[in-house]
């Protein structure tokens, strides 16, 4: 199996300009390092503002990062330029799914014309072109192409544009997608469609896939390897099965409590829920960022930042207490 | 007469440049007290246009065409509009509206608007009201100071909080809850259900709980009204619903749609989209996207069939 | 940023605009020559005055020609003229800045002083009193009619009221001033041509104030006139807006009164941007007053402009310049300071 | 693209202010064409500010259709031209008729004669006029200077300015109307009071009781060269009978013809109005555009610069800079341009912010887009409208700022302008004089072309920000 993206101690800084002449360090990504195989899906989860968006689109250099390194199938890319990525056809390999059916797609174009954007910008032939799109129209199931290439976006539904959105990211062939929510904004009862979609135009492109969500549930069906974020750190990751099954940090553990489930006895029980909001990327606390609302929080980890490490087979946790956690001597709910 | 509020034929109707869209098409059903219902739909299943209809908050191109909504045995509907706000409105049944942000004046702060209507409809004097807000506010779990603060400066599962307090400050035995927590992440979702669940038993509401979320609808509600095309289609207990026996394809399939953190089923997905109202389908409104339809449900509309123990269903799988 | 640092930033950046105005104006004044020219008019001035004063003590021609000529050596060089005019520029500053610009070619104050400081500091209250009414008017009607017109959108006088603003929006106010001018006192002799005062002046206070009440109605008119249409659309825009917005409805159903949900939940929301748009509004208004001034003769800044341009007064219009500026940027402060009271969100 | 362009002009004319506004637009631009190309540009602006081409029309003068509305009628002042007259052997002269009605007498007379040439011996030109009741009176007699030395046949005078005679302060004519009344009408007046109470009481009335009653008919003035040989050629001879009422507009104090100065402000006020709104637009545009797109220091220095001109009270700042640099055309131009782009940069760089934002511009750059694809593909179409919209928005106010500044007498004094018209109007206190004729017409066109492009903008707006009429909730 072959590693598609790797990213190493990635670090991505914003100035925020507050004040007359103060400024702060919001600290978007906090030294993340994951990688991503072929075939494979990574499920990125966590609450708005941890910086889930932010590290896909850093993965992609859509955003230049403050520090660390990305690699692409072994090349480094970190600090490429825009030409250079787009000359060296980086561009071509990665590609982006939106969250949002609505403005993804520019409103003036056509749907084939959408779509055969990508493939213009990198010199295909116009032959080529036709040809590759009524292919990716095809494999997202906008059948028959012919009927949809002249349409204009506003005259698709969502579950519709958003296959419009997969098509145009597939026409290049990438080698690596990221999915940032790709189904938060249609209707619960067309999302199976689309994640499913995407799973098995995965499995037949062989791509890796970066799945940003904030619903685990979601994550369960598409990803392999799940990888749970606070405040712009990967606080658990590991196979989805395993993490799943056996959450070790607290946070993971309060996350997965929280989420509901279609089941009528709830109504008599409390959710065990995280206390408190998340704090403020501007001022992030000290040690272990989850500290401030963490059950089991000790002294040491309001001075000590605990390192990401593999308590069990691929299944990696940040937390100072995860070894009492999994012998089961201390509870978190 | 233990029903706490009771909707009888009720059709609201929207004037667009398409035509009318029939927002709700014929609805009927009670809400007992102490009970909570949960109204569960997708987005244009004429959920959200029915809330606004109980509290009189229709927009001004929506015209309530025919029904009767009884509180206490008086068809609100027949009152006008002032004498309905000055003896219903937040005293008897009280709303909290989809989207906290917009439901809080920005220039007021929190605090005052929480008190307002004890002074204006209550005839509380300013002192009485703000220790009552200052209560409320307390009981929603955030400081009493924040009676002080505006809008802008609380985060958004705060604001969700304060907006609660503002609907529960003058006692109301009937709460209609439109989507309280659908802008807030999970974790805060579930504080605020727990929150809402505390209340609920602290003041024994009458909740009527407007969602597009079958999981959280069952987290609070003891009867499930599945509605889809501004119609009721499935309307019953939590348990036969949501549990072993959902009677309509439409709730069966919306629950399969669901992904589940446990278990082995793979969510499945409703092929085609939600009808147009303002030009139904003939027949049964589901029939496009139905697995089941056969040639009755594409002619006559079906009504609603008891299918078990107050438990309704508008199908013609459950037909004679 | 607590209220004052915001207020603090506020000033310094509209004082960084007036001084930098300054700058550009006292550069271009001095690459083109202007101020030269300003400058030795200063000095011929002063020279024409060290010449009288001291030709009762020097008898000898010659001798006086040589001191006379000494002096204004001098003064050339204490001026600054023997060098290049970039060299001048912090003095020239210095000099717009405490309005030390010497004498009008021809303009002069009631009382006969042609310095000009003297002049403005007589012409800058009639000013501010006719714009600063003008704009009180105007948002008083606007807001009045805006608010009632929002009420009911689409109808007649709603659709009137916008094809109106629209109107305004290609009226020349000097022109309309002067259309007054013909109408009302040509014609029909309602209201005087223009100026402060009737001539004589009323002696009596009340009847004085009464006189430069009725010279300033027309004046105030067509100031009025020309922007409240835009107010009304503004206002009426802004406020069915704001009706619209959900915290309103909820407002209704939470049971309050009808005037209180007008008051706190729409007015109390609109001031802010309708604030802004004074603050807008406030560059155009002093343009208008200029020209407005010239039309009625009202003894203002404005009409002293046109004065200056005419008489092709240097350094009278430098002042000028300088003097509007400094007028609308504390008069923007002001409304800055007033929609922090009414904006809490701009608060934090 | 072009799917979205036609329905915008159907939506655009299904406006009444849109169809108003398009309908006055190729009127002014009718107009506009019609001046620049009927009517000699140039030499007509020189000849506007050339007070001596303007010597012989009544000042002040109303329109002559005032006398539609008014019980007395004001007398129209005519113009008799004949041009390219040939004198030869045969036709000696050349006649031209004057037909008078009105109650009172012309305010003056006058004879001009332009460009003339002639072979010989120099010609003597008399005018003589023939009243109604037929009598004939010499009215003027004209010697045309001798060839000087060196100067060779065809002669040519008058070419600079023409040979101008008032003929109705002429000494020589007084002797021949006080002729014509002792010998004819028995009634001896001295020339010296015919001088004093006008000429042409006597020239054009019968005696009354001691005075005159206008004598009206038919007068047929003859011009008659007398010359022993050759031939002469006159370019143009013109007799000017100054009434009270002139023209379709009327004249200033100075005698000009206001209708020739109204015409003129037409493609002058277009072009200053279309032009500016062309650049400021176009440069504010395109600098929002860099700056939204570009981001970064750029941003910041556009942004800051844009804050601070947004900051200055424009008229005063205007009024500086054209006082200073002279009021030339393209200095006003220059002027407007440069304190102009700032709200449209501030506005274009919002919306360009707002579209960097959307997912379809960053999927756009996903795919590897260069910048200038992405603006030329991605957002120029979607501000084209905005940006039209604009250019038509502010083509009023660059309009109605020129005529402001012409109105502080800053014009471009080369160019007649509906400003410079009443400036000098208001400065020569027209108004305190009533002098309606001379401020509302200019006024009136600063207004309708304002208004056209304001309704013009009007019909746009539902094209540029289709509103979403009513709310609907489900």
């Amino acid at each position: 199996m072959e590693e598609v993206i790797r990213l190493e101690n990635v670090k991505k800084y914003y100035d925020v300009r507050s004040g007359l002449l103060g400024s702060k360090i919001l600290k978007a990504l906090d030294g993340v390092t994951l990688s991503i195989w072929k075939k494979e899906t990574m499920a990125v989860v966590g609450e708005s503002g941890c910086g889930k968006s932010t590290l896909g689109r850093v993965s992609l250099r859509l955003l230049d990062l403050t520090s660390g390194r990305i690699l692409f199938k072994g090349q480094d890319i970190s600090k490429m330029k825009e030409d250079e990525l787009r000359e060296k056809s980086f561009r071509k390999k990665m590609q982006i799914i939106f969250q949002d059916p609505y403005s993804s797609l520019n409103p003036f174009m056509r749907i084939g014309d959408i779509v055969a954007e990508p493939l213009e910008i990198h010199g295909y032939h116009r032959e080529e072109i036709k040809e590759t799109v009524y292919r990716a129209l095809e494999d997202v199931k906008l059948v028959p192409p012919e009927e949809f290439v002249n349409r204009y976006p506003h005259e698709l539904s969502g579950g519709q544009r958003q296959r419009v959105n997969i098509a145009r990211a597939l026409v290049l062939g990438p080698e690596y997608i990221v999915a940032d929510e790709p189904v938060s904004m249609i209707d619960a009862s067309s999302r199976a469609e689309i994640l499913l979609l995407l799973k098995s135009i995965r499995d037949s492109r062989e791509m890796g896939v970066l799945y940003i969500t904030h619903d685990i549930a979601t994550a369960r069906y598409v990803a392999e390897r799940i990888a749970v974020m606070y405040l712009g750190e990967i606080a658990e990751t590991g196979l989805t099965p395993s993490v799943l099954k056996t959450p070790i940090h607290p946070y993971t553990i309060m996350l997965l409590n929280s989420v509901p489930e279609p089941d009528p006895a709830n109504r008599r029980r409390r959710r065990l829920a995280i206390k408190g909001e998340p704090p403020s990327p501007l001022n992030p606390p000290s040690g272990c960022k989850f500290h401030t609302r963490c059950p089991v929080a000790i002294e040491r980890c309001r001075t000590e930042k605990p390192a990401l490490i593999e308590y069990m087979p691929r299944h990696f946790v940040a937390c100072h207490r995860a070894e009492e956690i999994m012998r089961g001597t201390t509870s978190v709910a | 007469m233990n029903e706490a509020l009771v909707v009888e034929g009720l059709r609201v109707y929207y004037r667009t440049e398409r035509g009318a869209v029939r927002a709700v098409d014929d609805v009927s059903f009670g809400l007992a007290r102490g009970e909570s219902l949960a109204i569960v739909g997708e987005s244009g299943s004429g959920k959200s246009t029915l809330g606004l209809t109980l509290i009189r908050a229709l927009p001004t191109n929506a015209s309530i065409i025919s029904g009767h909504v009884y509180i206490d045995g008086e068809d609100t509907l027949s009152l006008n509009l002032a004498d309905f706000r000055r003896r219903y409105s937040w005293r008897v049944i009280a709303m909290v509206f989809q989207g906290a942000m917009n439901s809080l004046n920005p220039v007021l702060k929190v605090g005052e608007q929480i008190a307002e209507p004890l002074i204006y409809n209550g005839g509380a004097s300013r002192e009485e009201a703000r220790r009552r807000a200052m209560e409320m506010i307390e009981l929603v779990g955030l400081p009493r100071e924040f009676y002080y603060r505006y809008p802008h400066e609380l985060s958004g599962g705060m604001r969700q909080r304060i907006v609660i307090a503002m609907s529960l400050v003058m006692n109301p035995r009937i709460l209609i809850l439109d989507e309280p927590t659908s802008a807030l992440d999970v974790t805060i979702q579930a504080q605020i259900i727990n929150l809402v669940k505390d209340l609920i038993e602290r003041f024994s509401l009458s909740v009527i709980f407007i969602t597009h979320d079958v999981s959280l609808a069952s987290d609070i509600a003891d009867r499930i009204m599945v509605m889809y095309g501004g119609q009721v289609v499935e309307l019953g207990s939590a348990e036969r619903v949501l549990g072993e026996a959902p009677k309509h394809p439409y709730t069966e399939k919306l629950l399969a749609s669901i992904p589940r953190l446990r278990g082995e089923t793979i969510p499945e997905f409703i092929p085609g989209r939600p009808p147009d109202l303002a030009s139904p389908p003939p027949g049964c409104r589901f029939h496009p996207r139905c697995p089941y339809v056969f040639d009755r449900c594409m002619r006559e509309e079906p009504p609603l069939f008891k299918v078990g123990e107050g438990h309704v269903a508008r199908c013609w799988l459950h037909g004679e | 940023m607590g209220i004052y640092a915001k207020l603090a930033f506020k000033a310094l950046s509209l004082a960084v605009v007036l001084v930098s105005v300054l700058l550009f104006v006292v550069v271009i004044f001095g690459a083109t020559g202007l101020s030269d020219r300003v400058l030795s008019s200063i000095i011929n001035e002063e020279v024409r005055l060290y010449r009288q004063a001291v030709a009762g003590q020097i008898r000898d021609p010659q001798a006086l020609e040589e001191a006379v000529t000494k002096y204004r050596i001098e003064l050339t060089r204490s001026y600054g003229l023997d060098r290049p005019w970039y060299e001048r520029l912090p003095s020239m500053l210095l000099r717009v800045i405490t309005l030390d610009l010497g004498r009008a070619r021809l303009a002069q104050t009631f009382a006969g002083s042609n310095l000009i400081s003297d002049i403005i500091m007589e012409r800058l209250p009639n000013t501010v009193i006719l714009v600063s009414t003008a704009i009180a008017i105007n948002f008083l009607i606007g807001i009045l009619l805006g608010v009632r017109i929002a009420t009911r959108p689409g109808s007649r006088l709603d659709k009137a009221t916008s094809f109106l603003s629209a109107i305004s929006y290609a009226v020349p106010t000097w022109w309309l001033g002067i259309l007054f001018i013909l109408i009302f006192a040509f014609y029909l002799k309602f209201f005087p041509y223009g100026g402060l005062y009737s001539s004589p002046p009323p002696s009596e206070p009340f009847m004085r104030a009464l006189d430069v009440v009725w010279h300033a109605t027309l004046p105030i008119s067509v100031l009025v006139i020309v922007n409240v249409g835009l107010t009304i659309y503004v206002t009426r825009t802004i406020v069915l807006n704001i009706a619209q917005e959900d915290f309103v409805q909820v407002a209704r159903v939470k049971g309050l009164p009808e005037n209180l949900v007008n008051r706190r939940y729409i007015m109390r929301v609109a001031a802010p941007p309708i604030l802004t748009n004074i603050i807008l509004g406030l560059a155009g208004s002093i343009g208008g007053a200029i020209l407005t001034e010239t039309v009625f003769t009202w003894p203002g800044m404005g009409t002293l402009f046109f004065e200056a341009i005419v008489q092709s007064d240097e350094a009278l219009i430098l002042s000028l310049v300088y003097m509007f500026t400094l007028v609308y940027v504390v008069a923007r402060f002001i409304l800055e300071i007033l929609y922090m009271i009414v904006d809490p969100r701009v608060r934090v | 693209m072009s799917i979205k362009l036609e329905g915008g002009f159907k939506i655009f004319l299904s406006t009444w202010t849109g169809r108003a506004g398009l309908a006055l637009l190729i009127i002014l631009t009718g107009v506009s064409l019609y001046t620049i190309t009927v009517l000699p540009i140039a030499e007509i602006s020189s000849q506007w500010n050339d007070p001596q081409h303007w010597v012989d029309f009544p000042k002040s003068a109303p329109p002559v259709w005032v006398n539609i509305f008014s019980e007395k009628k004001l007398l129209e002042t005519v113009t008799l031209t004949a041009s390219g007259v040939q004198f030869s052997g045969n036709s000696k002269s050349i006649d031209m008729l004057y037909d008078y009605r009105g109650d009172s007498y012309p305010a003056y007379i006058t004879l001009s004669v332009e460009k003339l040439r002639y072979t010989g011996t120099p010609p003597v030109l008399v005018l003589t006029i023939v009243r109604p009741d037929g009598y004939s009176v010499e009215a003027a007699r004209l010697v045309v200077p001798p060839p000087r030395p060196g100067e060779s046949p065809p002669i040519q005078r008058f070419e600079q300015a023409p040979e101008r005679v008032l003929i109705s302060s002429s000494d020589e004519f007084a002797r021949n109307l006080a002729q014509l009344y002792g010998d004819r009408f028995d009634m001896p007046v001295s020339p010296y009071r015919i001088i004093q109470e006008g000429l042409q009481r006597y020239l054009m009335g019968s005696p009354r009781g001691g005075s005159t009653i206008p004598l009206n008919g038919v007068y047929r003035f003859t011009l008659t060269a007398i010359q022993g040989t050759g031939e002469t050629r006159i370019e143009r001879v013109r007799i000017l009978i100054g009434g009270e009422a002139y023209g379709m507009m009327g004249t200033d104090v100075i005698g000009r013809d206001l209708a020739t100065g109204l015409l003129l402000g037409f493609p002058i006020s277009l072009f200053i109005g279309v032009i500016t709104s062309v650049i400021v637009t176009g440069i504010g545009a395109t600098l929002g555009l860099v700056s939204g797109y570009m981001g970064g220091k750029i941003d910041n220095t556009i942004q800051r610069l844009a804050d601070f001109m947004n900051n200055i009270p424009l008229l005063p700042i205007l009024i500086f800079l054209v006082f200073s640099f002279g009021a030339k055309l393209w200095i006003i131009i220059f002027a407007f341009v440069a304190f102009g782009w700032p709200g449209l940069t501030i506005v274009t760089r919002s919306i360009v912010l707002q579209l960097r934002e959307t997912q379809f511009i960053e999927s756009a750059r996903a795919v590897g887009a260069s910048r200038l694809r992405i603006l030329a593909r991605h957002i120029f179409p979607h501000i084209a409208p905005f940006i039209i919209a604009q250019i038509i928005f502010f083509t009023p106010s660059f309009i109605l700022l020129e005529a402001a500044l012409s109105f502080l007498g800053l014009g471009d004094p080369s160019l007649p302008t509906w400003g410079q018209i009443l400036e000098l109007g208001f400065r020569s206190a027209a108004v305190y004089l009533g002098y309606w004729w001379w401020i509302l017409p200019p006024g009136i066109l600063i207004i309708i072309t304002s208004l056209t492009f304001v309704m013009i903008s009007l019909g746009l707006e539902p094209v540029v920000n289709p509103r979403v009429r009513g709310r609907t909730r489900a």
